[in-house]
């Protein structure tokens, strides 16, 4: 696995034209929201790109990440990407298995000590590390391990990013993210259940060109991850027009109308989804008729229901709106019996004068 | 609901609904294109525009369209996938649209230039190609 | 027993109602009350604006009737009123509020500032610090039946003049008539034609009529001088006479504060509705027109306008009545800005006019109404109030105006289809 | 790991707005019925109109303002009912708040679109800095305001500004900027029922009494 070819040679072999490769390096600038100007320079970057080792450590997670990048039909330049990377340790996919599996992945890291790169996905239980383990050793143990040597972690899904369903609400397992552990590595978080394929070649194809992308304050490369899905929705013209989806079933919904009072966490969600959208540039859920969940934030299982309404109040308020007027009557009647009493109390005072009793004695 | 029930008259409304919808974007964009062809003809200076980059609603693609047109050069690539590249009624000014192998949307671009890169022959290709070349010339001489 | 700050101050508690609340509640401090205070329009000075009148009277409310200002008191947020607060406010309750009621129509939250001012004059009078010109009146009209002092004499001989005059004899205490009539002071001393008038017109329309030795001046000073005490006392003593004779009703005469104690503010203080009917004299006379028992000869040619008295119009809701009357009566009748409901005040009403250190910014206040009047120039202004004809008669000779003003009941009894006009009439063209 | 702003977010809408609420709705209770339960004498005086319907029709009437008086206090009048107007309209016609009447009380209309709701606010906040303006300048005003009015003010322009930026996405973080949003209101609802924003429920009170009172007389109101 070692002795790859380079990507040129790559091409070469599989019969790619360089007006295909300037074709997905073009493509490959828009996704990444890369001027058209910086064609040349990926171009250049992509073919003369080191072949990093890859570690793919997969923790508490649902294996939806890893289907999500493998689930490309057919085959494309997306493909050579990862055929340019050397991925050494991935359980799921490799062929080898157990002792064989592990020592593949000491080997990896023994060899590239401090070169190569670890994606994670899933999240790492701390209560207690036993909850999840591969070969014997705990999550937590792996990852420490594994990321000693590392030049940079990626984070790939909610999961790994945020702790994402693990680490929800009441979170039994103590589940947290990489980047609680590990703090001494540059770690590029891809957040989404599962992020979006074109967006991990994406990050990777960045990674192998210009290094590390420029990320925001939660870790997530700015090209992807820049603006809300709400900005670049569609749908956003309905929203400004005032035209809002009431139910899953009235003429809004069939009218491909704004779904923000279904629940849609577009405006607070941060995903290149509305843009470079899913299964080769489909669809997207809100296009689907259904409103963003808000997948790439952290704790998005915990913020409010899907289905209601950013602006709507998350807690329980009848009960309590209920209360306030109960306790604010109590506290009215008790100032107003209060104030009656003083009033009574002036009234009883009330000596009845006459015209001669108007003036001070003094 | 039955999804599949055909209710054509409603669709077309949704559509004309639609395509008047509009984020304002495609005024600006027509501008903007308006001056790198000035550029394009002053300076030679090239210029590409990622419509991916823009947020666009229906409305303002049916404006775009239909303030550039449809020119005389229609350019049909088959490059992993598709790549149309059309000249607009504006000469100078060309749509570019990359789609991948499933026929989905890839890219899009507007360029202002004489002719656009993705057309001219790539020299490692027209390597390639006499490579190819001298090959099939070989093996017909083999052949004689 | 003397006034002192404590009963000012428990006057004013007895006087914070859910109205009072509701309004102090609502304040947003907008000022707009100041563009529709006389004083404030007249002067543009800030200290008139009608709710800081009243800002005694908040605090007490904010600290004694509100749970979060009693809270806010103990934090010393909201200061008790003291003896110095109420002396320095007695100037602008007394001096530059003669509660004419604008302020109450404009407030945009609906705050009835007006009545409030009536409410925070009950603290004022009971802690001492009522004009010495009020006090008096009151002192005189408790001991000898009229704020003017006695004016049984001064009436009989008025009455008497009236008979000779229309040849129609007045009765006193005469029981089971339709009317009491009672006058204000001002009539007696300064308007007594009103007598004859009345007398004429009444005759006419057949209603019979007396006036009680008991109580025939309807002045109530308790109203100004912000004393229900006083108040009560001068409404019980008409009320009882007219409950004594029996009659029908009563006739409020040409004052409006006299209407306003009587009509709507007496049935409050006596705590009870009366046995008889109030009515102004105005509405009845307008009542007679509608009934065809109210019949003239003739009309006035002189350019003539109506001066609104506020307590009459504005807080007593009579305002087409007077104006049915002008026009049966007068050729070329014009009205001012703002005539009727948002009429300006004569500027000497709510005791301001009896009140001395008052009258600069009364004059002052009037330039409002004279600007009104130099716009229309009528030759007279009529108007149903013994007092804004009183303060006007003085005003105009302040300014050197040369208008008349005449009371409309006078007026109306001058062109009256009646034998009397017919005699004058005959004599004149002889 | 934690996303600062939707944790404020989150809290905001959450734990912070139960709280408001409790206060806004309690305070607002208890201001009435302590006002409510003070009462007023039954009066005794033979009405001469009718008091009741005259106390309801003023509680609307008195929403125009008096005949010749705007000129005087022309920014009080204009800029009180741009504000009140705007505010109104960027309050209950923007779809996030429709959408928390709906979840609140089931009950829904059609939203405004976005240049309608943004006019609104401009307008408004506009309105509110000329009011604030007026009440430095106006001798009238000035002598009475108090600091009260100020935070009142203050507490009226924070949600107008905060959601337009919000919205706009003019500057920070626009989860962040939801969340101070959020929090403004907030603030304005627990200042509610103890400053001058209570007149919002009051004036509904002292426009009806003030229609009885004069509607009994007869008089206009």
């Amino acid at each position: 696995m070692a002795n790859k070819p380079m990507l040129s040679e790559l091409m070469k072999t599989h019969g790619i034209s360089r007006r295909a490769f300037i074709k997905y390096c073009t493509s490959l600038a828009s996704v990444m929201a890369l001027s058209p100007a910086m064609v040349p320079r990926i171009a250049e970057a992509l073919e003369n790109a080191p072949r990093p080792s890859v570690i793919w450590l997969s923790f508490q997670e649902c294996t939806g990440c890893t289907e999500a990048i493998t689930r490309s039909h057919a085959p494309t330049i997306e493909d050579l990407i990862f055929n340019a990377i050397s991925l050494d340790y991935h359980h799921t996919l490799q062929a080898a298995s157990g002792h064989a599996a592990e020592a593949a992945r000491e080997h990896a890291m023994k060899e590239h000590y401090g070169k190569y790169v670890v994606v994670v996905d899933g999240s790492i239980p701390i209560k207690d590390p036993g909850y999840s383990c591969i070969a014997g050793i705990s999550n937590l143990d792996m990852l420490k391990e594994t990321a000693a040597g590392a030049a940079a972690i990626v984070s790939v899904g909610t999961c790994a990013a945020y702790g994402g369903v693990g680490h929800a609400d009441p979170n039994p397992t103590g589940a947290v993210a990489v980047s609680e552990i590990i703090k001494d590595k540059p770690i590029i978080n891809v957040p989404g259940c599962p992020p979006i394929p074109v967006v991990m070649t994406g990050v990777l194809a960045h990674f192998l060109t210009f290094g590390i992308p420029e990320l925001d304050e939660l870790g997530r490369p700015k090209a992807f991850f820049g603006e809300s899905i709400h900005d670049r929705c569609y749908r956003r013209p309905f929203y400004d027009k005032g035209m809002f989806a009431e139910s899953f079933d009235d003429e809004g919904a069939r009218g491909g109308w704004c779904l923000y009072k279904l629940g849609c966490k577009g405006p607070t969600t941060k995903s290149a989804c509305a843009t470079v959208k899913w299964n080769n540039g489909v669809s997207f859920p809100i296009e689907a008729g259904h409103p963003c969940l808000g997948c790439t934030e952290p704790d998005f299982w915990d913020n409010g229901g899907f289905y209601k309404p950013l602006s709507v109040p998350a807690g329980d308020y009848r009960k309590l709106g209920l209360a306030a007027v109960a306790g604010g009557a109590a506290a009215g009647v008790a100032g107003a019996l209060l104030a009656k009493a003083g009033k009574a109390k002036a009234a009883k005072a009330h000596e009845t004068v006459d015209a001669h009793d108007l003036e001070k004695s003094s | 609901m039955d999804c599949n029930s055909p209710n054509t008259k409603k669709t077309s409304d949704i559509d004309d609904v639609l395509s008047f919808v509009s984020t304002g974007n495609a005024i600006p964009l027509l501008h903007e294109i308006k001056h790198a062809l000035g550029q394009l003809l002053e300076n030679n200076v090239t210029s590409t525009i990622d419509l991916g980059a823009i947020p666009f609603a229906p409305g303002d693609e049916r404006l775009l369209d239909d303030v550039l047109g449809i020119g005389e050069v229609h350019a049909a690539l088959a490059v992993m996938g598709e790549s149309h590249v059309r000249e607009t009624a504006v000469p100078g000014v060309w749509r570019i649209d990359h789609f991948d192998e499933d026929g989905e949307i890839q890219s899009r671009f507007i360029e202002i230039t004489f002719m656009p890169d993705i057309l001219k022959t790539q020299r490692t290709d027209a390597e390639t190609g006499l490579e190819t070349l001298s090959q099939r010339l070989n093996a017909l001489d083999d052949n004689r | 027993m003397s006034a002192t700050l404590e009963r000012g101050l428990n006057a004013l508690r007895e006087q914070i109602d859910a109205p009072v609340a509701s309004f102090f509640s609502s304040c947003v401090s907008c000022g707009l009350c100041a563009e529709a205070c006389i004083f404030y329009r007249s002067t543009e000075d800030p200290k008139y604006t009608p709710i800081r009148k009243l800002d005694l009277m908040r605090r007490i409310w904010s600290r004694e009737f509100t749970l979060l200002g009693r809270i806010a008191g103990m934090f010393g947020l909201v200061k008790p009123v003291t003896d110095d607060d109420l002396k320095e406010w007695e100037t602008l309750v007394y001096d530059s509020c003669t509660m004419c009621g604008r302020c109450s129509l404009v407030c945009p939250v609906g705050n009835d500032i007006t009545m409030m001012i009536r409410k925070m004059r009950e603290g004022m009078s009971a802690s001492g610090h009522a004009p010495v010109e009020l006090i008096g009146a009151a002192e005189r009209h408790t001991d000898k039946g009229s704020p003017m002092g006695e004016l049984q004499p001064a009436l009989h001989a008025q009455v008497k003049h009236a008979i000779a005059e229309t040849g129609i004899e007045i009765e006193f205490d005469k029981p089971g008539v339709d009317y009491m009539v009672i006058l204000s002071a001002q009539e007696i001393a300064e308007f007594p034609d009103v007598l004859a008038a009345m007398s004429r017109i009444f005759k006419k329309a057949e209603l019979t009529w007396t006036i009680s030795n008991e109580a025939f001046e309807a002045t109530n000073v308790g109203i100004q001088l912000g004393n229900r005490d006083v108040a009560r006392m001068l409404v019980q003593r008409v009320v009882d006479a007219a409950e004594k004779l029996g009659v029908k009703g009563v006739i409020s005469p040409e004052c409006g504060h006299a209407y306003q104690a009587l009509r709507w503010e007496g049935p409050n203080l006596i705590g009870r509705p009366y046995k008889f009917e109030v009515i102004h004299i105005i509405e009845l006379l307008d009542k007679l027109r509608g009934e065809g028992k109210l019949k003239t000869k003739g009309k006035n040619s002189q350019k003539l306008t109506f001066h609104d008295p506020c307590q009459i119009n504005r807080r007593g809701g009579i305002n087409q009545e007077p104006r049915r009357l002008m026009n049966m009566i007068a050729e070329n009748f014009v009205e001012t800005d703002d005539a009727g409901t948002m009429n300006w005040c004569c500027g000497g009403g709510g005791g301001v006019g009896a009140n001395e250190r008052a009258e600069p910014l009364r004059h002052q206040a009037f330039k409002l109404k004279k600007t009104q009047l130099d716009k229309v120039e009528p030759e007279a202004i009529v108007t149903m109030c013994a007092y804004c004809h009183h303060t006007l008669d003085n005003v105009l000779e302040e300014f050197n105006m040369e208008q008349e003003v005449l009371g409309l009941t006078e007026l109306v009894a001058e062109y009256l289809d009646d034998d009397l006009n017919d005699k004058n009439a005959a004599g004149a063209d002889a | 790991m934690n996303n600062p702003a939707f944790d404020l977010l989150m809290w905001a809408r959450g734990p912070a707005f139960d709280i408001a609420l409790i206060v806004f709705i309690g305070g607002i209770v208890l201001r009435v019925v302590e006002i409510i339960i003070l009462g007023r004498k039954k009066d005794m005086a033979p009405p001469k109109g009718n008091p009741v319907a005259q106390g309801i029709r003023t509680i609307f009437s008195r929403s125009a303002p008096r005949e010749g008086l705007v000129k005087f206090a022309p920014i009080t009048y204009v800029g009180g009912y741009i504000f009140h107007l705007g505010f109104f309209i960027a309050f209950f016609f923007f779809a996030p708040h429709i959408a928390l009447f709906t979840d609140a009380f089931g009950v829904s209309w059609p939203a405004a679109g976005r240049v309608i709701i943004e006019s609104a606010t401009a307008l408004a906040v506009l309105a509110l800095i000329a009011l604030t303006y007026s009440r430095f300048t106006d001798p009238v005003r000035k002598a009475l305001t108090t600091f009260d009015d100020y935070v009142v003010l203050l507490l009226s322009a924070l949600p107008l500004i905060t959601g337009y930026v919000a919205v706009n996405k003019l500057f920070g973080d626009p989860t962040m900027m939801m969340a101070i949003h959020i929090l403004s209101v907030n603030a304005l609802l627990i200042a509610f029922p103890f400053t001058k924003l209570m007149h919002a429920v009051t004036f509904v009170m002292a426009r009806y009494y003030n229609g009885t009172i004069q509607g009994r007389k007869g008089a206009e109101s």
